[in-house]
């Protein structure tokens, strides 16, 4: 039992960690905002949980577990709420920007 | 009471200050500031009779013995100056109220008298702490209290000045940290009484001579010592006239006093001096300082300015003095000290009166002054003649031990060179005095009146201490001398 | 030789680069942000000198015999505090200067308050 | 193992930094430091365990609400930019 | 890096690294102050400053040689000084040698906390972190005597009003996501607060978590709706309260006859009196820090939600 728990805990540690990578990756690499965003958005949950499950599993003592419950909600609720509200400021400038780059331009054609 | 009265000293205006705050009313918070700055005084009166009977004072916080607690030491130096800075704040304090009426919007009156206490009560436990930490505690207290009280000034340039001070101060502080730390790393203590025991075992490494190196110039910068003195002027002259007077009395005196408590006290004599060309590099930057900034201020349009920069020349009085490092040297500085606080505190409070009559203390505005205020002009013209070192004023007793011990080394031509900085001071000084009597009065001044009574008692309470201090020398030269004697006993 | 003062060696770098900001820079917040590097990399400082090896923080448990020294970890904390204190007076210093002079570069204070 | 995800994630944070030096807008960098702020939670978490001292996640919790606070933060003050440039453009 | 607003994340990030720094180092009581300070609350202030500062640094440079100069010779002389000191880690540094032993061997009788830290902080230190409550302080008088603003026209109001309710329909789920958060945030600054005998944590940390949760409210829902929950002159009451705790708990003392800040005169057990000592100054320090950072933010943040125009007239 205590070698299937191990290993476990070592598998989730593992593919948290390669999901971290990748993501990491993915904001280095992708071409524009909205990519790198998804790179992040997609593995980012996944990754910190699988890490935490794998310390929980790593873990026998109660109270630590209990904080790592905690920290493992936490960024459940945090991280998508962060990217989403992200996602939508960064539209929104782009919208506004467009609205202004449209804006100054009939300025433009109208006074030209 | 009498055992906790080191405590007392720092903790009353402390917890006046919050206090204060709830208090609400500035009426109501300027008498009880008063009260709580006038205990500290009482307190430190208590307290140097108390050390001049009977030694050293200390006094363990929390009742934890020195090197693992904090302790209050209180010597012959600290008494001293713990004295000098509550008299000045209690009398500055007496016209704080009618000044600031004219100077600080009226939402901010009670905020003002909060910052004024919490920066006396950071003076006050700079000075009485014996812990080098505690020491970069309350110095950020009172520099902290220092930038709010400075911004308060009505001109943007107050502002400015603030911020700039905020930096340099920063800067210093900053630099004191890390030579506390790198003496507690090669001692293991941070009791100053402790480190001075601990650090001669260690005073041939790299590492202590570091920490010495940046301990004085942290120190310095807080000092405005010559080269490192930008802040200053402007700081002083944009400030509420309320805030110069008490600074230009008291904090250079607090950093003063902390230069000589780290270079006497706590590396010791020895090291200071022998290993280091100290001496040398502090006798030059202290005249080069007494020079440049005598200069400047004879060039200076603001009075406020003028003074500012003489401050920065009687900084350098007091650096040539501690630099001799005789007994008799420490003296003259000690003197120099207590009486330049006495000057500086007369003229800048009596430039608070001219600012409360005419809101401007620029030097053109003072045409015909010395017959539309001949009360103050009076105060200001006897705080010069100090300046200068006139006899039967303070000013002449600093400067007379000062020559004398520099005699006394063999160093005659810095003798010759302190006597020509005081000419520089007749310079400016006279400045002054043509404009206001030699000079007809500007047209449409003629309803300017004599400064309020809550200003001219307070002035002319220090210039009378000016002259007495200048005639009756006993008692501040006993006291001086015991302090300095002091400090050479402990470090042989 | 010197090998075991390279962290101390790495903190001054960092220490001397928030320095140069604070001297260097004219800008009144970049400034600020200089001092505040300035400050955290002194407190690095302290706490690597409070460093022991094999030592373990100093919070008592059983089979833990060797702790970390906790003197520099309560100056630390004390100096932090008095960090975010000029931080934040320093903030509000520098939004006065912009109301006040309608920028926060020094050159152009400096140049403005000559005008006066 | 957990040595490995430690280095795994000091990867993922040095990227992450580079990141927010390039640039190249505002938003990329707010992911970055989101991003990084995540890692470092999980880096506290496995230092613990690594160092044997694993009662001290408390600090993790702090990492993750600070995270959170500042990216609100940054959003919330680029909002304001935002709507003082086009209120001024509309002058 | 002319862009303000990347500077000050980039600084965020350098507190989260010193702060992961501080936990390697065994500092875990610093690695939580430094992260909700470094990374918190300062990026938060610099944030609210940039956004009324502007955002751009002019590209104008002077004379950086005699900067780098200083620099270099600063640099220099440190690095000159570090080459007599102690080996990093070694245990035989005077620093381990001198004063520290005796607050690991004896603070657990003495004092009877398990945190050693925060039985030097509050007991043998105790004067240290009560200069350090009122420095907190002292920065809150301060912010407030350069910020506060007076008192605003009803159009004033009517702006911002307009200009916070355009602002928060767009973060609907944020709004929402936070709601439910905020209890939480207050939960843990307590369960901070009174752990701190314990583990890692203690009246300043607590402080500034409980502040965070008020500045997450401010900035979403606005600082009209934070000024209904909070009174402002209430706050500042407060904040003058948790001074006065600290001190009173002091003056206690030397009423019963025993120096400043010796808990022991406050029970009969001396081991006892310390906890009580450190359970009222540590709520002191928390109810001081919490309302002066909620002061700076509010000054702060009501400054920048002041209409440019009205500005000049306070001034």
């Amino acid at each position: 039992m205590d070698a299937f728990i191990h290993i476990s805990s070592s598998l989730f540690l593992l593919i948290g960690s390669f999901l971290c990578l990748s993501g990491g990756i993915g904001i280095l690499r992708f071409p524009d905002f909205y990519t790198r965003m998804h790179a992040v958005g997609v593995t980012e949950t996944l990754a910190t949980a699988m890490i935490l499950i794998g310390l929980i599993l790593y873990n026998p003592d109660f109270l630590v577990d209990v904080k790592l419950v905690i920290i493992l909600l936490m960024t459940l609720f945090i991280s998508p709420t962060a990217g989403h509200a992200l996602a939508n400021a960064a539209m929104l400038n782009d919208k506004m920007q467009k609205d202004d780059n449209k804006q100054n331009s009939e300025v433009k054609s109208s006074t030209s | 009471m009498i055992v906790h009265l080191p405590i007392l000293q720092v903790i009353i205006p402390l917890m006046a200050a919050p206090l204060c705050l709830l208090l609400t009313r500035p009426r109501l918070a300027w008498l009880f500031s008063l009260i709580a700055s006038g205990l500290a005084f009482l307190i430190s009166g208590m307290l140097l009779q108390q050390v001049m009977t009977s030694g050293t004072i200390i006094y363990e916080m929390g009742g934890w013995e020195a090197p693992w607690g904090i302790e209050y030491r209180i010597d012959q130096l600290n008494a001293l100056l713990l004295l000098i800075i509550s008299a000045l704040s209690t009398i500055v304090l007496f016209a704080a109220e009618t000044s600031i009426h004219k100077e600080i919007p009226a939402d901010k009156h009670t905020l003002f008298y909060v910052l004024y206490l919490l920066s006396l009560a950071a003076m006050l436990g700079i000075v009485a702490t014996g812990d080098a930490f505690n020491v970069f505690v309350f110095l950020e207290i009172s520099s902290l209290s220092a930038y709010a009280l400075i911004a308060l000034g009505q001109d943007r340039r107050a502002l400015w000045a603030s911020y700039q001070y905020l930096i340099m101060g920063t800067i210093g502080a900053t630099f004191i940290l890390i030579g506390i730390g790198l003496m507690y790393q090669m001692t293991g203590t941070l009791n100053m009484y402790d480190l001075s025991i601990r650090l001669p075992e260690v005073a041939q490494t790299r590492t202590v001579f570091t920490a010495f190196a940046f301990v004085i110039v942290g120190i310095c910068l807080k000092l405005a010592m010559f080269p490192l003195h930008l802040w200053l002027p402007n700081a002083y002259a944009y400030a509420p006239s309320i805030v110069t007077a008490f600074f230009a009395a008291t904090a250079t005196k607090v950093a003063i006093y902390l230069l000589i408590r780290f270079t006497f006290s706590v590396f010791g004599l020895s090291f200071s001096f022998t290993h280091l060309p100290l001496q040398l590099l502090f006798v030059t930057l202290g005249l080069v300082g007494v020079f440049v900034a005598s200069t400047a201020a004879i060039y200076q349009t603001n009075v406020k300015h003028l003074f500012a920069y003489s401050s920065i020349a009687q900084i350098g009085y007091m650096i040539v003095g501690f630099s001799i490092s005789t007994a008799a040297g420490l003296t003259a500085t000690l003197l120099h000290l207590f009486n330049h606080a006495l000057m500086k505190g007369a003229l800048f409070l009596a430039l608070g009166a001219v600012m409360y009559r005419i809101g401007s203390t620029q030097l053109s505005n003072f045409q015909g002054l010395g017959r539309q205020m001949p009360v103050t002009m009076a105060a200001i013209v006897i705080g010069g003649l100090s300046l200068i070192g006139v006899p039967l004023t303070v000013g002449f007793v600093s400067k007379w031990y000062l020559v004398l011990a520099v005699i006394e080394n063999g160093w005659w031509p810095v003798a010759v060179l302190i006597l020509a900085g005081s000419l520089l001071a007749i310079v400016y000084v006279w400045r002054i005095v043509e404009v206001a009597y030699f000079k007809p009065a500007l047209a449409g001044t003629e309803t300017i009146q004599e400064a309020p009574l809550s200003f001219l008692i307070p002035v002319w309470t220090l210039v009378i201490a000016n002259i007495y201090f200048g005639i009756d020398t006993r008692l501040s030269v006993q006291v001086a001398q015991a302090a300095s004697q002091s400090l050479f006993g402990v470090s042989p | 030789m010197f090998i075991g003062l390279y962290n101390y060696w790495v903190v001054i770098v960092l220490m001397m680069v928030g320095f140069y900001i604070v001297i260097a820079h004219g800008n009144l917040i970049k400034k600020i942000v200089g001092l505040s590097i300035f400050q955290t990399s002194v407190f690095i400082f302290y706490i690597s000198m409070a460093k022991v090896d094999g030592g373990s923080a100093p919070i008592l448990a059983d089979e833990i015999n060797q702790y970390s020294n906790p003197l520099p970890q309560v100056l630390i904390l004390t100096a932090i505090v008095v960090g975010i204190a000029t931080t934040a007076l320093a903030l509000a210093l520098a939004v006065r200067i912009k109301e006040a002079y309608g920028s926060i570069e020094e050159d152009e204070i400096q140049k403005q308050d000559n005008l006066d | 193992m957990l040595i490995a995800a430690t280095l795994a994630i000091l990867v993922v944070m040095i990227m992450a930094i580079m990141r927010v030096f390039i640039g190249p807008t505002l938003y990329d960098r707010v992911l970055a430091v989101n991003m990084f702020g995540t890692k470092t939670v999980l880096l506290i978490s496995l230092l613990g365990f690594v160092m044997g001292r694993p009662e001290f996640l408390d600090i993790a919790i702090v990492y993750s609400l600070i995270n959170f606070i500042s990216v609100i933060g940054v959003l919330r003050y680029s909002d304001h930019f935002i709507f003082k440039q086009s209120g001024q453009s509309k002058k | 890096m002319k862009d303000l607003l990347a500077v000050a994340m980039l600084l965020s990030i350098y507190g989260l690294l010193s702060a992961s720094f501080f936990v390697a180092m065994d500092a875990v009581d610093v690695a939580f102050t430094e992260a909700s300070v470094g990374a918190g609350i300062s990026t938060l202030l610099m944030l609210v400053a940039i956004s009324m500062t502007g955002r751009a640094e002019h590209p104008s440079r002077h004379k950086p040689l005699l900067a780098l100069a200083v620099v270099i010779v600063t640099g220099s002389l440190l690095i000159y000084g570090t080459l007599d000191m102690p080996y990093f880690g070694s245990a035989e540094a005077p620093i381990h040698q001198h004063i520290a032993p005796r607050y690991i061997n004896d603070s657990m009788q003495e004092i009877g906390v398990p945190n050693i830290v925060t039985s030097v902080l509050a007991s043998y230190r105790a004067f240290d972190t009560f200069g350090e409550v009122v420095v907190i302080f002292t920065a809150g008088m301060g912010v407030l005597a350069l910020l506060s603003v007076v008192r605003r026209s009803p159009v004033d109001i009517a702006k911002i009003v307009l200009f916070n309710d355009a602002m928060h329909e767009r973060h609907l789920i944020l709004r929402i996501v936070t709601k439910i958060m905020i209890p939480f945030i207050l939960l843990f600054a307590f369960y901070v607060q009174f752990h701190g005998d314990f583990g890692p944590g203690g009246g300043f940390q607590a402080g500034v978590i409980f502040a965070s949760a008020i500045f997450v409210y401010t900035m979403l829902f606005g600082m009209n709706t934070a000024r209904r929950v909070i009174n402002q002159s209430f706050i500042q009451v407060l904040a003058a309260i948790g001074v006065l705790l600290y001190g009173c708990v002091g003056v206690v003392s030397l009423f019963n006859g025993k120096k400043f800040f010796d808990y022991s005169a406050l029970a009969i057990d001396p081991v006892a009196g310390q906890h009580l000592g450190i359970l009222f100054i540590e709520l002191g320090v928390g109810l001081t820090v919490a309302s002066v950072m909620v002061i700076i933010f509010f000054n702060f943040a009501g400054r920048n939600e002041t209409p440019r125009n009205s500005d000049k007239q306070d001034l």
